[in-house]
């Protein structure tokens, strides 16, 4: 249960969005739509609590994230703009070694599994250096499908996907939420999610 | 958790095995250059030797320091690390450890080739891989400091030696202290003692600090780079 | 017959591995005739006692590394300049080698100095512009082997070897003129011994082994890279089929 | 359109007035580390002066070199360097010239200072400087080529050190050598025309090689980094 | 007139497509399509001289690209994942600039009139590591809109853009073809340029 109370989000003295309420119960997702540089970005961070909101707070089951500190790392999966993978290592080592980081030790065959499901077999020993942009975005989608995280923070997931690996997250994402997993979602293209419940958030800008 | 950290960074440094190689050579490099400023005379040689090795492993510790953290921040997994379930400061420690072992140990087993070239006695030369022992992981937790307080700031690389140069004083100071006392006949112990005690200190306090210096610069990242 | 099909590096390969014998056989046998005539039979020298021997290993030694850097960084200019794969490859199997005797030149000369001058190393102009050769294919060596894709390798390299021996003269001569300028150096190594005629014989056998050690050994290397690359492309290949 | 690379490059200095300020900052505490390092004879310090000056001087120009096309590569503006309507060769010559406004320039102004600390005699001082400005254009020329190979390799910072130090050889001989000669009361003169052969030398062909090594690294790494 | 005749790609040992012929006559937009890593960055390199097809080659008013040198470079623009802008400059600098090292001195009225269009007025004099994502595509559009070119090379020119920005790229889109310019565009949203003639080509992989 992800609760933003009266956030306000104000970036080099240009406020971006005043008292956001939303509560997003389990099984939900929240897709935060609004044009460039409308906050979607700012939002995410703040409910990571990788950045503090001018006002108000961000709750995971009561709580201020603030305040959660490792336990809500550990319920906490984030992808942002930045894909968060290694050029170096191959998708597989990163997906195994970003969950170990995470204290998740990963079996290889789940992990190639999440590679074979987002299409990536194929380059699995292949240094992420050599791939393309959108095999990038889902190396960097595997590491959250493997993850434990119950919330899923998304920023422009679908950026650089291809319509085949649109319609693998979306069939992640109903999963997550049938599983009772929360997601929150920036996006300018529409989820169209089926299964669990979904709500949507416009920033105005 | 802590050894996944360290060995993530294990790995990837094996990945740049050339980037070891090279601040290796770059140490050896930077102490031959001296000679070749100063002259041939081996009298003089000597009694700069112990001085010209540390201030080599001085600006090699920072050159690899550079790359630290920006690596990981460039690529988006520095954020992924600050949400891991773990103290931040296991985080910084781990990758300090990692970045001692790699870029730090090293040097230690070829100075006393270096030493050579300046004619130290050998006795000398122990003194000197024994003050590089305890000296080089000051420098790296004291540079963790800098490179975290840097991170995302251009041309970090300078930026950091400004920052942390002056920190190493103490080092570079205690250190060469006790190589040039061994040839000299000074005080060697009292130097490495102080030696230990700025590793004690550092080893303590450096994580903290580091660790504070990342939020900060995560904190300013968000504004500076989305 | 047209030698030109021999510029590819699938159809040299196997030339390579019918002439390394032909070069390693006669390489073992002059070595030991050298190390014989050198250590048996060459007098022991009136100053220098017995420790002058390691000169037969020495000097051969230090003449190679830097004659195997020229050739290098000239095959390296002609595989940059013609897009010859095989001249490429040639430089990069010549750089370990020159690596390796420049080293052993380095290694030897410093057991030299020791009871010769009573120290391992001092900043002699020679002994210095050696070393910096030694930097010079570590440079060359530690750039190649940081770049996977073979072609920017190559031809990286290239640029570098080219550059490099545009300077090698310059360093040379700059550091003789360095140690000349300040009057400090008080050594004198390189004095030639007049030498006695088995000694000459020695050196020169020697220095015949070096040659033909050289050419086997980089014939070899450049098999190894040869296999090494094709191995690589079909891994890739293979890696990345779907 | 020369000129306009050059005021790009000013401009973008001028953005990062730190770094400036950082490489200044690191010439002056290596220099200044050595006395801290070695002890304080005055007759030992005056003797290393000059060597020790610049040798500093080549390394905070290879830091600052480190930096010179990989910034632009990293967010795809080198990409339209290359593609811009100039030959390569202008494009490169125009980032030299601001690198070395940017970043040498400074620590030829404050060199004179240095030697003081080390007093050295004021006429020595002028050849100092007068060394440094023929000499420092050499090592942003010749630099240039090794950051143009290294580009976008792992660790370049530290491969580039290797890569042209030893190329740097000739400039820290002949500079330091006319300084020191003008302590010992030597040939000064010979050394700064050598120095001035030098510049002349790598002024018609780094350039070149420089942009070839560009043209090598874009087409290649660029497979690797899309 | 750009020509692609007979293009081999292979990346790493695997080909990525063979034979590929198309010419794109004045005024016509080529949009490439495909899936993830099937090699339209890597066509589009090959268009720009980036990178050279393993056989084959790539005609710009019937030469070969490869040997036109700066005279085609003059006619080009090109646009890639990375936006090509500078973190330190504002928009507004990092527009007159990148004209002007293209040999295009740009008066500031028009730097600021493509700003306008591209919806960064409020953003001219920021820092562009103070923008959003989205934001900073749109600067490195701007680049484009300015510039004389007669040819753009655009890859993924949508990505994290929202619809008002998709919009505006399209206009001037068809401005640009029905100016008789040319464009080769790869994306994985459809373009629905009404203006000038379109064409598509298709990357199996
Ligand atoms: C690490 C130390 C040394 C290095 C790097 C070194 C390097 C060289 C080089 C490059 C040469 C070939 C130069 C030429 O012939 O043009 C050479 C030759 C020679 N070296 Fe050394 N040397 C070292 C130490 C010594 C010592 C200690 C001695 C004996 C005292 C010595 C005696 C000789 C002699 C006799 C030659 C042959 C002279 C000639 O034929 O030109 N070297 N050395
Ligand atoms: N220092 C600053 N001064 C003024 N405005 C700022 C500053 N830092 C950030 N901003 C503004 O704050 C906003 C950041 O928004 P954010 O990155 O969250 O947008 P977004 O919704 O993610 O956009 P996009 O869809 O492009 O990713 C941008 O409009 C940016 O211009
Ligand atoms: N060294 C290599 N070995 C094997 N495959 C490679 C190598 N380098 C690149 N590739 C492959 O070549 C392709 C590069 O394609 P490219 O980047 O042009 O795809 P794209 O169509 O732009 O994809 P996207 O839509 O994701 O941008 C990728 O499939 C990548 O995996
Ligand atoms: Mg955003
Ligand atoms: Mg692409």
């Amino acid at each position: 249960m992800l609760e933003l109370i009266n956030l306000d989000c104000v970036r080099g003295g240009r406020p971006l969005f005043r008292n956001l309420n939303a509560s997003v119960p389990d099984g939900t997702l929240l897709q935060v739509e609004g044009a460039n540089g409308s906050g979607k970005t700012s939002l995410l961070r703040i409910v990571c609590g990788l950045m503090s909101p001018e006002n108000g707070e961000a709750r995971w089951n009561g709580t201020n994230v603030k305040s959660l500190g490792e336990e809500f790392s550990q319920t906490l999966a984030y992808l942002g703009h930045r894909n968060g993978i290694k050029e170096e290592l191959t998708p597989l080592e990163n997906v195994r070694i970003s969950n170990a980081v995470a204290g998740n030790e990963l079996k290889t065959e789940d992990a190639q599994l999440a590679l074979r499901l987002l299409g990536l077999e194929s380059r699995q020993h292949l240094p992420v250096r050599y791939l393309s942009e959108g095999q990038r975005r889902r190396a960097a989608l595997a590491r959250i499908v493997t993850g434990t995280a119950k919330l899923w923070v998304l920023d422009e997931v679908l950026a650089a996907l291809d319509t085949a690996a649109v319609a693998v997250v979306r069939t992640v994402l109903e999963r997550h939420l049938e599983a009772g997993g929360t997601a929150i979602v920036a996006t300018h293209h529409d989820l169209q999610i089926s299964a669990g419940s979904f709500q949507r958030l416009e920033l105005a800008s | 958790m802590f050894r996944s950290v360290v060995a993530r960074d294990l790995m990837l440094a094996w990945r740049r095995r050339s980037d070891v190689f090279a601040t290796l050579f770059f140490f050896v490099i930077v102490v031959s250059l001296f000679p070749l400023g100063i002259g041939p005379e081996t009298q003089l040689l000597r009694s700069i030797a112990p001085g010209v090795v540390w201030v080599a492993a001085l600006l090699a510790s920072m050159l690899s320091l550079g790359r630290m953290f920006a690596n990981d921040e460039q690529d988006g997994t520095l954020e992924q690390l600050l949400l891991t379930p773990q103290p931040l400061y296991l985080v910084v420690l781990g990758k300090t450890l990692a970045q001692w072992l790699v870029s730090e140990v090293p040097l230690i087993l070829v100075a006393p080739l270096l030493g050579m070239q300046f004619n130290l006695p050998s006795e000398t030369l122990i003194v000197l891989v024994v003050t590089l022992l305890i000296g080089t992981p000051v420098l790296s937790l004291v540079g963790s400091i800098g490179a975290g307080l840097t991170l995302g700031l251009r041309g970090a690389n300078v930026l950091i030696a400004l920052l942390i140069l002056p920190l190493y004083i103490p080092v570079l100071i205690f250190g060469a202290g006790a190589v040039d006392a061994s040839i000299s006949g000074g005080e060697i112990a009292a130097n490495i003692y102080l030696l230990a005690a700025l590793l004690v200190v550092s080893l303590v306090f450096a994580p903290w600090a580091t660790a504070a210096a990342l939020r900060i610069s995560m904190e300013y990242f968000l504004t500076s780079d989305i | 017959m047209n030698w030109y099909k021999y510029s590819s590096p699938a159809a040299f390969y196997p030339l390579a591995g019918k002439l390394i014998p032909w070069f390693a056989i006669p390489a073992i046998v002059l070595f030991t005739v050298g190390l014989y005539v050198g250590f048996f039979v060459a007098p022991t020298d009136f100053q220098q006692g017995e420790a002058y021997r390691i000169m037969f290993i020495h000097v051969p030694a230090a003449w190679m590394g830097m004659l195997l850097y020229v050739l290098m960084a000239f095959y390296a200019g002609i595989g940059w300049a013609f897009n010859a794969r095989l001249a490429s490859m040639m430089a990069s199997a010549l750089a370990i080698t020159g690596a390796m005797f420049t080293l052993l030149s380095l290694v030897t000369g410093a057991l030299w100095g020791k009871p010769t001058w009573g120290t391992y190393w001092a900043w002699d102009a020679r002994m210095t512009s050696t070393l910096i050769l030694l930097f010079l294919y570590i440079g060359f060596i530690s750039l190649q082997a940081t770049i996977e894709d073979p072609r920017r390798a190559d031809r990286a390299g290239a640029v570098l070897a080219v550059v490099g021996v545009i300077n090698v003269p310059i360093i040379y001569f700059s550091v003789q003129w360095w140690n000349t300028l300040h009057q400090g150096a008080t050594i004198r190594m390189m004095g030639k011994p007049t030498i006695a005629a088995p000694m000459l014989a020695a050196l020169l056998i020697m220095l015949a082994a070096c040659w033909l050690y050289s050419i086997a050994v980089v014939l070899y290397r450049l098999r190894v890279i040869i296999r090494e690359r094709e191995q690589r492309a079909s891994w890739l290949a293979q890696g990345t089929a779907s």
